[in-house]
C-alpha cells in the first residue's frame, strides 16, 4: 500500500482542477468498447450542439455551456468514476446513454440534485414524475416504442392482428427485456402471438435465432438490439430473405451503421425514430459553419447527419431548451440542478419553436409537467433506402397505446417507490 | 539502518511465526491501519471514496479470494465474475426478503452461498488441471451470468432485470443505497477487508495453507504425503468463493448500487481480478492489495493525466489505457513473474542490508 | 417429421458454424503445438488483421487519431483505395512483422516459463493489441468486403425443397468459409509434410531439445508459427468480419474457440476441426431442442458446459494422449 | 529367519519385531506391460529392508504399490495385520507410511521449514474456524509441531537453511529435506526411493549415516531402493532382488550376494 501514496497524490491533483462559473452539461460518452460505433456519433452530436450555442449565441442566456467529456466505455464502474469526477464540477444534467448506468444513477441523482435526462432509453417508469423527481425521459421511451411499432403493424394489417405472429428479437439484457411486458399486454389486447427470441451479448452469432424465425415464419419481427447485434441481425434477416418491410427495429436499431454492412439487401428495413432524418435542416448549416468548418467539432466531423448524431443533437437541444426555461423561471442565468428540474417540468417545445431553432418538423411537440416526465411518447417510422444510402420518414407521428402502458408504468414506479421509500409528490 | 532484524531476536516459535517478524514492518502495519480507520474516514470525499478507495477495497477482497485459489492452491480460475454475481444476487435476495436483519449478516451469508456454488464448480478440478481447468471455469462464468439473467426470481421480477440496492443501515448509519455517505461506504468495505485479510493470512500460514501450497507445487507428491486432494482443492474453492462472493455483494450493494449481471459481472471482471493477482504477486496477501491498488488506480491516473493533463480525447486515452495495461502485464511476467509483492520484498531485503550490501 | 427436417437444417448450419469456430481454433493449435503457448490473443489477432485489412483497403492513415491529438493536425485518409488482393497480401506482411515483434519483445524473454505464465502473457498481449488496433485504425465500425458472397444458397434451398418439401437455409458465406478452411488445412498439412521449414516445425513440436540439438533455430520456428497463426487469424477475421462488420466484438470469437480446444485437445489439428464441428452442431441443436424450454440464449455457455462434462470423463480431450501420472 | 513373528536382536543391538508389511503375490500391469509379476515378500518391524535390481526391474513400481500410488491387479497387501483394500495414496499415508522420491518431489514454492511441516499435516487436528481465527488449538498445535520439526531439523543438521525456499537448495540438501519431511510424519514404515542417487561419496556417507541413525534412534522400519550395491549391503538387514518384474532373490546381504541368479542378473547374463 505504501507504493500507492505518491500515485494517489498525483491523481488528486489532477482530479481537483476544473472549477468554473459556466453551466456544466457533461457528455458521458463511450468512444471505446463494444458499443463505440454508436457512442461516437451520439457524443459528437451532443457536444457539437452546445459548441454551436456557445459559438453562435454566446451560450444560453449569456452563460457559456461547459461540456466536459467522460469516457464510460458503456461500463457501469467507469460510469461511477465519471459520475463522481463530474459531480465535483457541479453538473446540471447527465445523459449517460446507457440503461445500466442510468439505473445506477437514478438513486444517486436524487441525493445530489442533478437532473438525469434519458431520451429514448433508461428506466421507462421514470416517466412518472411523482416518483422519479429527478429523471426525465421525454419524448419517448422503450415501451412507447414497442407500442408504436405494434400500432404501425396494425396499420399495415388494416387494424386486425388476430392470428398473426410477431417475433421480438432482443438483446438479452436489461435494455432488451424492457418491451416484453408491453408486447405481452398488446398481444392479449390484439390477439397476436408473441414469439420472444433472446440473443446473448454481443450477438456475433445469431444463426439459431434466424433459423428459428425462418421456421416459425412470424409475420413481423420487432428488434431491440444494440452494437454488433444490429448488423448481424440485419445481415441474417437478409440472408434468410425475411421481408425487410416487416422487420422493425427500435430507434437504437436504426442507424446507418446497422444497415450498411448488409448492403443492398437491407433495402426497405424499417425502424422507429423520435426525430427527423438527414441533414436537410437549417440547423445543420449553422453547425457546419460555426462548428465543423471552424474546426471545433467534437469528433472527426464525419458523423454529421447520421441518425445517431442527430439524436445526440436532439438530446442537447431539449436540454438547452430546459435550461432556457429554467433561467426564465429562476430569473437568473446561473441556475442549479433543482432549478433545471423545474425548467424541465415546465418545458414546452412547440413545432413553431422547433422551426425557430432550425429544425422544422424534426421532433414532436414536448410538454412536460410535474407528474409527466416522459412526454407524449410519439414516434415515427423511418425506412432505409439502400440505393440512395439514406433513411426516409414514411409515417407521421404515431401515438403509443396509453391504455396498456399507463398501468404498467404505475405498477413499476409504485414498486420502486415502495422499495426505495419514496413519497409521491406533485399533489 | 533502522530497518533490520538485528537486535530483534525471536525467543519463541510463536514470535518467530508472527505475520510481521520485523519490528518496523509491524509498526508500519499499525500505522496504515491507524490512518485507514482514524484519518481517512474524516477526510475522504465522494470522488476519492467512490472512484478509488471503495473499488480498491472491494477488489482487494476479490483478489485475496482468487489468490487463495490460484496463488496458493494453484487452480487457475476465470470464473471470478460469475462468482461475484452469485454474491451480488444472493445479497440482493436476502436484503429484499429479510429487510429487518442486518445487512452485514446478509453480506456474510452471501459469501457463504457463493462458497457453496464455488465448491460445486470446483468439483471438476479433481480431474481437470492447468489451463484446461482455467477454460473449464469459464463454464461457471457463462452459465451463472445466463442464469441470473434468465430467471426472474433472482431479480424479483423487475421489468428489466436490473437489481437495485435498497437503503440499509448499520448502527443507524446508511451503508447501502443512495443516502450512504462516502465514509460509511468506505468504512464498511474496510471492516470486511481487514477481517478477511486477517483470515486469509491465518489460513495460509497454517495447516490448510500448507495443504493448498503442497497441491499447487506438486499435487502427486502432496497426495502421497497425505493431503486429500479433493478436500484441499474444494476447501480452496470454498474459501476463495466466500471471499469473492463478499466482494460481489459489496460491489453491488455498497459500490454500484444497481447492477445488471451481464454488464457488471461479465468475463472482463474475471480477467481484471486475475490481472490484479498476477501484477500484485501470486501467493501473496500483500500482492493482492498491491495488484488491486495498481489496477484501480492506473486507469484513474492515466485518464487524469492524458485527458485532464494533456487534453487528449477521452477515447484515445481509453485505448492507450488498454495498451498500457496489456504491456504492463507482459512486462511484469517477463521481469518479475512474482509481481509487485516480490519487488517489495527485494526492496526490503536491500534495505535490511543497507548500507553494507554484502 | 417436421421437427426432424428442421433438426437436419439446424445440424447442417451447426456444421458450418463449427467450421468458423474451427478456423479460429486452428490458430491456437498451431502456436500451442510449436511453442507450448496457449495464445489467448488469437481472437484479437483476428480483429487486428481485419482492422488492418480494412484500413489498408480504404487508405486510412494509421495512428491518425493519435497524431491529430498530439500535433493538432486533422489527418484521416491517404485518399487512395487498395484492391482486395493486394490489401490481403499487405496485411499478411503486417502479420509477419507482428509475429517477429512478438517473438522479439515477448516470447524470447519468457522461454522456459511455466505454461500458465505464458498463457497470462498472451492475455496481456491481447489487451495491448486491442488498444493498438483501436489507436491505429479507430474504434468505429467498418465494413469489410473482399468480394465474398453472402446470403441463402438458392441451389441448396431448391434441392432440399424438392427432397423434403422444406428448403434448407445455407449461407453462401459459410460454404465459402468451409471451402477456404479446407484449403487452408490442406495447405498447412502440405507445408508441414513437404517443406523443410514444415518438417522443422514438426520436429520442434515433437521435442524441443532434440530439435535444438540438430540445429533447428527455435526463434525462427516461433516467428514462422506466429506468422502462420497470424495468417490464419487474417482468414478468420475476413470471414467473421464479412459477416458482422469489423469492430471490437470480433475479438470475442476467441471465447468461442476455447471450448473447441478443450474438446479437441490443444495439440491436434484434426481435434480442432472435429471439436469445432461438435461444438457448432451441439450448441445449435441444444438451442433448437432444449433452448425453448429454458428461455433460449443458451449458446454462450452450452459449449463450455459440454466441454467441461466431456473433460471430466476424458481429461486428455478427444485426440490427446492418455496421461499416465508417475512419480 | 523362517518364522514370521519371531523377534530377535541384531548384532548391533537393534530389536527386530514381527511382520509390518506383507506383500502376497503382487502382479502389476500397465496396459499389456507386466511391471511386477507375482512377487511376495515381507518387511519386519524395525528392520532396514532393501529392494535392489537393475534398471527397469520394477523396483520403483514395487515401492509405488507399497505406498498405494499404484493398485496392483492381483495380490494382497497386508499392513500391520490387516489386509489393505484399494486406497487413495493419502489414505495410505495416514496409516503411517511415508516416503521420499527418486526425482525429488519437494514443494518448491515453500520454505524448508514449511516443507517439513507438511510432513505433520496428518497429525494436525485443529478445525477450520480455529485456523481462520488463529485462536486456541490452531496456534497451540502450530507451536507443538514446530518443536517436533525443529528436532528433526537438528537431527539432520539443516538448521541454517530452515527459512530458505527449497527451490534454491543444492541437490544433496534437497534430498535431506525430503528425508526430513518423511521423518516428520513419524512413520511406521519409511520408504526411500534411491536416497543416494546422484550423490558423491561424501554425501552418500552422510546419507547412510542418517538412515542408520533414523532406524537406530527412532526405531523406524525402512524399506529402500538403491542402485549402489555396496551401500545396500552395508545398510540393510535383508534384501529383495528384482529383475524383469520378478523376484530373483531374498535374504540377508550375504545370502543374496552368493545367489547365482542375482550374480547373473548383475553381470548381465543373457536372458533366454
Amino acid at each position: 500500500m505504501k507504493t500507492t501514496v505518491p500515485a494517489l497524490a498525483a491523481a488528486m491533483l489532477m482530479a481537483a482542477s476544473p472549477v468554473m462559473a459556466d453551466l456544466v452539461v457533461p457528455n458521458m460518452s463511450y468512444r471505446t468498447g463494444p458499443y463505440a460505433a454508436n457512442g461516437i456519433p451520439y457524443a459528437d452530436g451532443f457536444a457539437d450542439y452546445f459548441t454551436l450555442l456557445n459559438e453562435r449565441d454566446g451560450g444560453i442566456g449569456g452563460q457559456l455551456i461547459q461540456v466536459p467529456e467522460c469516457e464510460t466505455a458503456y461500463n457501469t464502474e467507469k460510469g461511477v468514476e465519471c459520475y463522481e469526477s463530474l459531480k465535483s464540477q457541479d453538473p446540471l444534467v447527465l445523459n449517460p446513454l446507457s440503461t445500466g448506468i442510468t439505473y445506477q444513477l437514478i438513486p444517486k441523482v436524487s441525493v445530489d440534485d442533478i437532473v438525469l435526462y434519458t431520451p429514448g432509453y433508461g428506466r421507462t417508469s421514470a416517466k412518472n414524475g411523482e416518483v422519479f423527481e429527478w429523471v426525465f425521459n421525454a419524448p419517448a421511451n422503450y415501451w412507447d416504442g414497442a407500442s408504436v411499432a405494434v400500432s404501425h403493424i396494425l396499420d399495415q394489417e388494416g387494424g386486425d392482428l388476430s392470428g398473426k405472429k410477431i417475433a421480438l428479437v432482443y438483446h438479452n439484457s436489461a435494455y432488451g427485456k424492457e418491451p416484453i411486458r408491453t408486447l405481452q399486454g398488446l398481444s392479449e389486447k390484439h390477439g397476436f402471438d408473441l414469439l420472444e427470441i433472446p440473443v446473448d451479448a454481443p450477438g456475433q452469432e445469431q444463426k439459431s435465432q434466424w433459423l428459428q424465425i425462418r421456421r416459425e415464419k412470424p409475420d413481423y419481427v420487432i428488434m431491440y438490439a444494440w452494437g454488433v447485434m444490429n448488423q448481424v441481425a440485419i445481415q441474417e434477416a437478409v440472408n434468410i430473405r425475411f421481408p425487410m418491410d416487416k422487420f422493425i427495429g427500435i430507434w437504437w436499431s436504426g442507424s446507418e451503421n446497422d444497415v450498411t454492412p448488409a448492403g443492398a439487401g437491407a433495402d426497405g428495413y424499417k425502424s422507429l425514430t423520435f426525430h427527423g432524418v438527414g441533414q436537410d435542416y437549417p440547423l445543420y448549416d449553422d453547425l457546419r459553419t460555426h462548428v465543423i468548418d471552424a474546426g471545433k467539432a467534437a469528433g472527426a466531423g464525419d458523423q454529421m447527419g447520421n441518425v445517431i448524431y442527430s439524436r445526440g443533437v436532439y438530446a442537447a437541444l431539449v436540454i438547452a431548451e430546459a435550461i432556457a426555461k429554467a433561467q426564465e423561471l429562476a430569473g437568473t442565468p446561473e441556475i442549479d440542478g433543482a432549478q433545471l428540474r423545474d425548467g424541465f417540468e415546465a418545458l414546452e417545445i412547440t413545432p413553431e419553436r422547433m422551426a425557430e431553432l432550425g429544425l422544422p418538423d424534426f421532433g414532436q411537440p414536448i410538454a412536460l409537467s410535474c407528474d409527466n416526465h416522459g412526454g407524449a411518447g410519439l414516434a415515427r417510422i423511418q425506412q432505409w433506402d439502400a440505393g440512395a444510402g439514406e433513411w426516409s420518414l414514411i409515417t407521421d407521428w404515431i401515438e403509443p397505446d396509453a391504455e396498456i402502458l399507463q398501468p404498467l408504468i404505475d405498477e413499476d414506479s409504485t414498486a420502486y417507490a415502495q422499495e426505495a421509500g419514496i413519497e409521491p409528490r406533485c399533489n | 539502518m533502522i530497518y533490520r532484524e538485528a537486535g530483534d531476536f525471536k525467543t519463541s516459535y510463536r514470535s518467530d511465526g508472527q505475520t510481521f517478524p520485523i519490528r518496523l514492518d509491524r509498526w508500519g502495519y499499525y500505522a496504515v491501519l491507524a490512518v485507514a480507520f482514524g484519518v481517512l474516514p474524516f477526510v475522504i470525499d465522494d470522488y476519492w471514496a467512490n472512484a478509488v478507495f471503495v473499488p480498491f477495497l472491494i477488489y482487494a477482497i476479490a483478489a485475496l479470494g482468487l489468490n487463495i485459489l490460484t496463488g496458493y492452491a494453484g487452480q487457475v480460475s476465470l470464473g471470478t465474475g460469475g462468482f461475484m454475481a452469485v454474491g451480488a444476487y444472493a445479497v440482493y435476495k436476502l436484503m429484499t426478503a429479510f429487510p429487518d436483519i442486518s445487512v452485514m449478516i446478509h453480506i456474510l451469508l452471501a459469501g457463504g452461498i457463493t462458497a457453496g456454488v464455488g465448491v460445486l464448480f470446483g468439483l471438476p478440478s479433481l480431474r481437470i488441471k492447468g489451463f484446461y481447468l482455467a477454460v473449464a471455469t469459464l463454464a461457471a462464468q457463462f452459465f451463472l451470468v445466463w442464469l441470473f439473467n434468465k430467471v426472474p426470481w433472482f431479480y424479483n421480477n423487475s421489468a428489466s432485470g436490473q437489481i437495485t440496492a435498497p437503503t440499509r443501515t448499520v448502527l443507524d448509519i446508511a451503508v447501502t443505497g443512495p443516502t450512504a455517505t462516502a465514509p460509511a461506504k468506505y468504512l464498511t468495505c474496510l471492516v470486511f477487508v481487514v477481517a478477511l485479510a486477517w483470515v486469509a493470512r491465518n489460513l495460509t500460514r497454517g495447516t490448510i495453507g500448507r495443504k493448498w501450497m503442497a497441491i499447487r507445487d506438486m499435487d502427486i507428491a502432496a497426495e502421497i504425503i497425505g493431503v486429500n486432494p479433493l478436500a484441499a482443492k474444494l476447501s480452496a474453492f470454498a474459501v476463495s468463493s466466500f471471499f469473492i462472493g463478499i466482494a460481489g455483494a459489496l460491489l453491488f450493494a455498497v459500490y454500484l448500487g444497481a447492477a445488471e449481471v451481464g454488464e457488471a459481472f461479465g468475463i472482463n471482471k474475471s480477467f481484471l481480478v486475475l490481472f490484479m493477482i498476477i501484477i500484485g504477486g501470486l501467493g501473496s496477501i500483500f500482492g493482492s492489495f498491491a495488484g488491486a491498488a495498481f489496477l484501480v488506480l492506473l486507469p484513474v491516473l492515466l485518464k487524469n493525466t492524458l485527458v485532464g493533463g494533456f487534453g487528449w480525447p477521452t477515447d484515445l486515452a481509453a485505448h492507450i489505457e488498454l495498451m498500457v495495461v496489456g504491456a504492463l502485464i507482459v512486462t511484469f511476467l517477463i521481469v518479475e513473474p512474482h509481481g509487485l509483492a516480490r519487488l517489495w520484498q527485494l526492496a526490503k531485503e536491500k534495505l535490511r542490508l543497507w548500507p553494507f550490501p554484502h | 417429421m417436421d421437427q426432424l427436417i428442421f433438426a437436419g437444417e439446424v445440424f447442417l448450419n451447426g456444421l458450418m458454424t463449427g467450421v468458423m469456430y474451427a478456423l479460429v481454433a486452428l490458430g491456437f493449435v498451431l502456436i500451442f503445438k510449436a511453442s507450448g503457448v496457449f495464445n489467448y490473443a488469437q481472437g484479437v489477432l483476428a480483429l487486428f488483421a481485419a482492422l488492418t485489412l480494412v484500413g489498408i483497403q480504404q487508405g486510412q492513415i494509421p495512428f491518425a487519431h493519435l497524431i491529430n491529438a498530439a500535433f493538432g493536425t486533422s489527418l484521416h485518409h491517404f485518399g487512395w483505395t487498395v484492391p482486395a488482393v493486394l490489401a490481403i497480401a499487405l496485411t499478411a506482411g503486417v502479420m509477419v512483422l507482428l509475429a517477429f515483434l512478438i517473438e522479439k519483445l515477448v516470447l524470447k524473454h519468457l522461454v522456459g516459463q511455466e505454461p500458465i505464465i505464458l498463457f497470462m502473457a498472451t492475455i496481456g498481449l491481447a489487451y495491448f493489441l486491442e488498444g493498438l488496433g483501436d489507436v491505429m485504425w479507430g474504434a468505429d465500425i467498418k465494413t469489410l468486403d473482399v468480394g465474398l458472397p453472402q446470403g441463402i444458397s438458392d441451389a441448396i434451398e431448391s434441392t432440399t425443397a424438392n427432397w423434403f418439401g422444406y428448403g434448407f437455409f445455407i449461407d453462401r458465406l459459410d460454404i465459402w468459409a468451409t471451402v477456404i478452411a479446407a484449403a487452408l488445412v490442406a495447405a498447412l498439412v502440405a507445408f508441414s509434410q513437404y517443406t523443410k521449414q514444415g518438417r522443422a516445425m514438426r520436429a520442434v513440436a515433437d521435442d524441443h531439445q532434440a530439435a535444438l540439438s540438430v540445429g533447428i533455430s527455435l526463434r525462427f520456428i516461433w516467428v514462422m508459427v506466429w506468422s502462420i497463426a497470424g495468417f490464419v487469424a487474417l482468414v478468420a477475421g475476413i470471414m467473421w468480419g464479412t459477416k458482422s462488420g469489423v469492430q471490437f466484438s470480433l475479438s470475442l470469437i476467441a471465447l468461442k474457440a476455447l471450448p473447441v480446444l478443450m474438446l479437441g485437445g490443444f495439440t491436434s489439428i484434426p481435434g480442432a476441426i472435429v471439436g469445432g464441428l461438435i461444438i457448432g452442431v451441439g450448441e445449435k441443436l441444444f438451442e433448437f431442442l432444449i433452448g425453448p424450454m429454458v428461455g433460449g440464449a443458451t449458446e454462450n455457455w452450452f459449449a463450455y458446459v459440454l466441454a467441461l462434462l466431456f473433460l471430466v470423463f476424458r481429461p486428455q480431450g478427444l485426440f490427446g494422449e492418455r496421461i499416465i501420472e508417475r512419480v | 529367519m523362517n518364522s514370521m513373528t519371531d523377534e530377535y536382536v541384531t548384532e548391533d543391538g537393534r530389536r527386530i519385531g514381527g511382520t509390518v508389511m506383507d506383500l502376497r503375490n503382487i502382479t502389476l500391469r500397465f496396459g499389456g506391460v507386466v511391471a511386477i509379476k507375482d512377487i511376495s515378500f515381507d518387511i519386519r518391524q524395525g528392520e532396514i529392508r532393501a529392494i535392489i535390481g537393475p534398471n527397469g526391474a520394477g523396483k520403483s513400481s514395487m515401492l509405488n504399490v507399497i505406498s498405494g500410488f499404484y493398485v496392483p491387479q492381483e495380490g494382497e497387501v497386508w499392513f500391520k495385520g490387516y489386509r489393505r483394500g484399494p486406497m487413495k495414496p493419502y489414505q495410505v499415508a495416514r496409516l503411517g507410511i511415508a516416503r521420499t522420491f527418486q526425482n525429488i518431489a519437494l514443494f518448491d514454492g515453500m520454505s524448508v521449514l514449511d516443507n517439513i511441516m507438511t510432513g505433520r499435516l496428518n497429525r494436525m487436528k485443529s478445525g477450520f474456524l480455529s485456523q481462520a481465527m488463529w485462536w486456541g488449538r490452531a496456534e497451540r498445535e502450530e507451536i507443538e509441531h514446530r518443536e517436533a520439526v525443529e528436532k528433526i531439523i537438528d537431527f539432520l543438521e539443516i538448521q541454517n537453511i530452515r527459512k530458505t525456499p527449497v527451490g534454491r537448495l543444492p541437490y544433496g540438501l534437497k534430498k535431506r529435506v525430503e528425508l526430513a519431511r518423511a521423518l516428520a510424519a513419524e512413520p511406521q514404515l519409511l520408504l526411500l526411493d534411491e536416497p543416494m542417487a546422484g550423490m558423491n561419496v561424501e554425501e552418500k556417507e552422510d546419507m547412510s549415516r542418517f538412515i542408520l541413525d533414523v532406524n537406530d534412534e527412532f526405531g523406524t522400519t525402512i524399506c529402500l531402493i538403491e542402485h549402489d550395491m555396496g551401500v545396500v549391503m552395508d545398510l540393510s538387514d535383508r534384501v529383495v532382488v528384482m529383475d524383469y518384474g520378478r523376484k530373483i532373490g531374498d535374504g540377508t546381504p550375504d545370502e543374496v550376494r552368493n545367489n547365482q541368479d542375482v550374480i547373473d542378473a548383475y553381470l548381465g547374463v543373457a536372458h533366454d
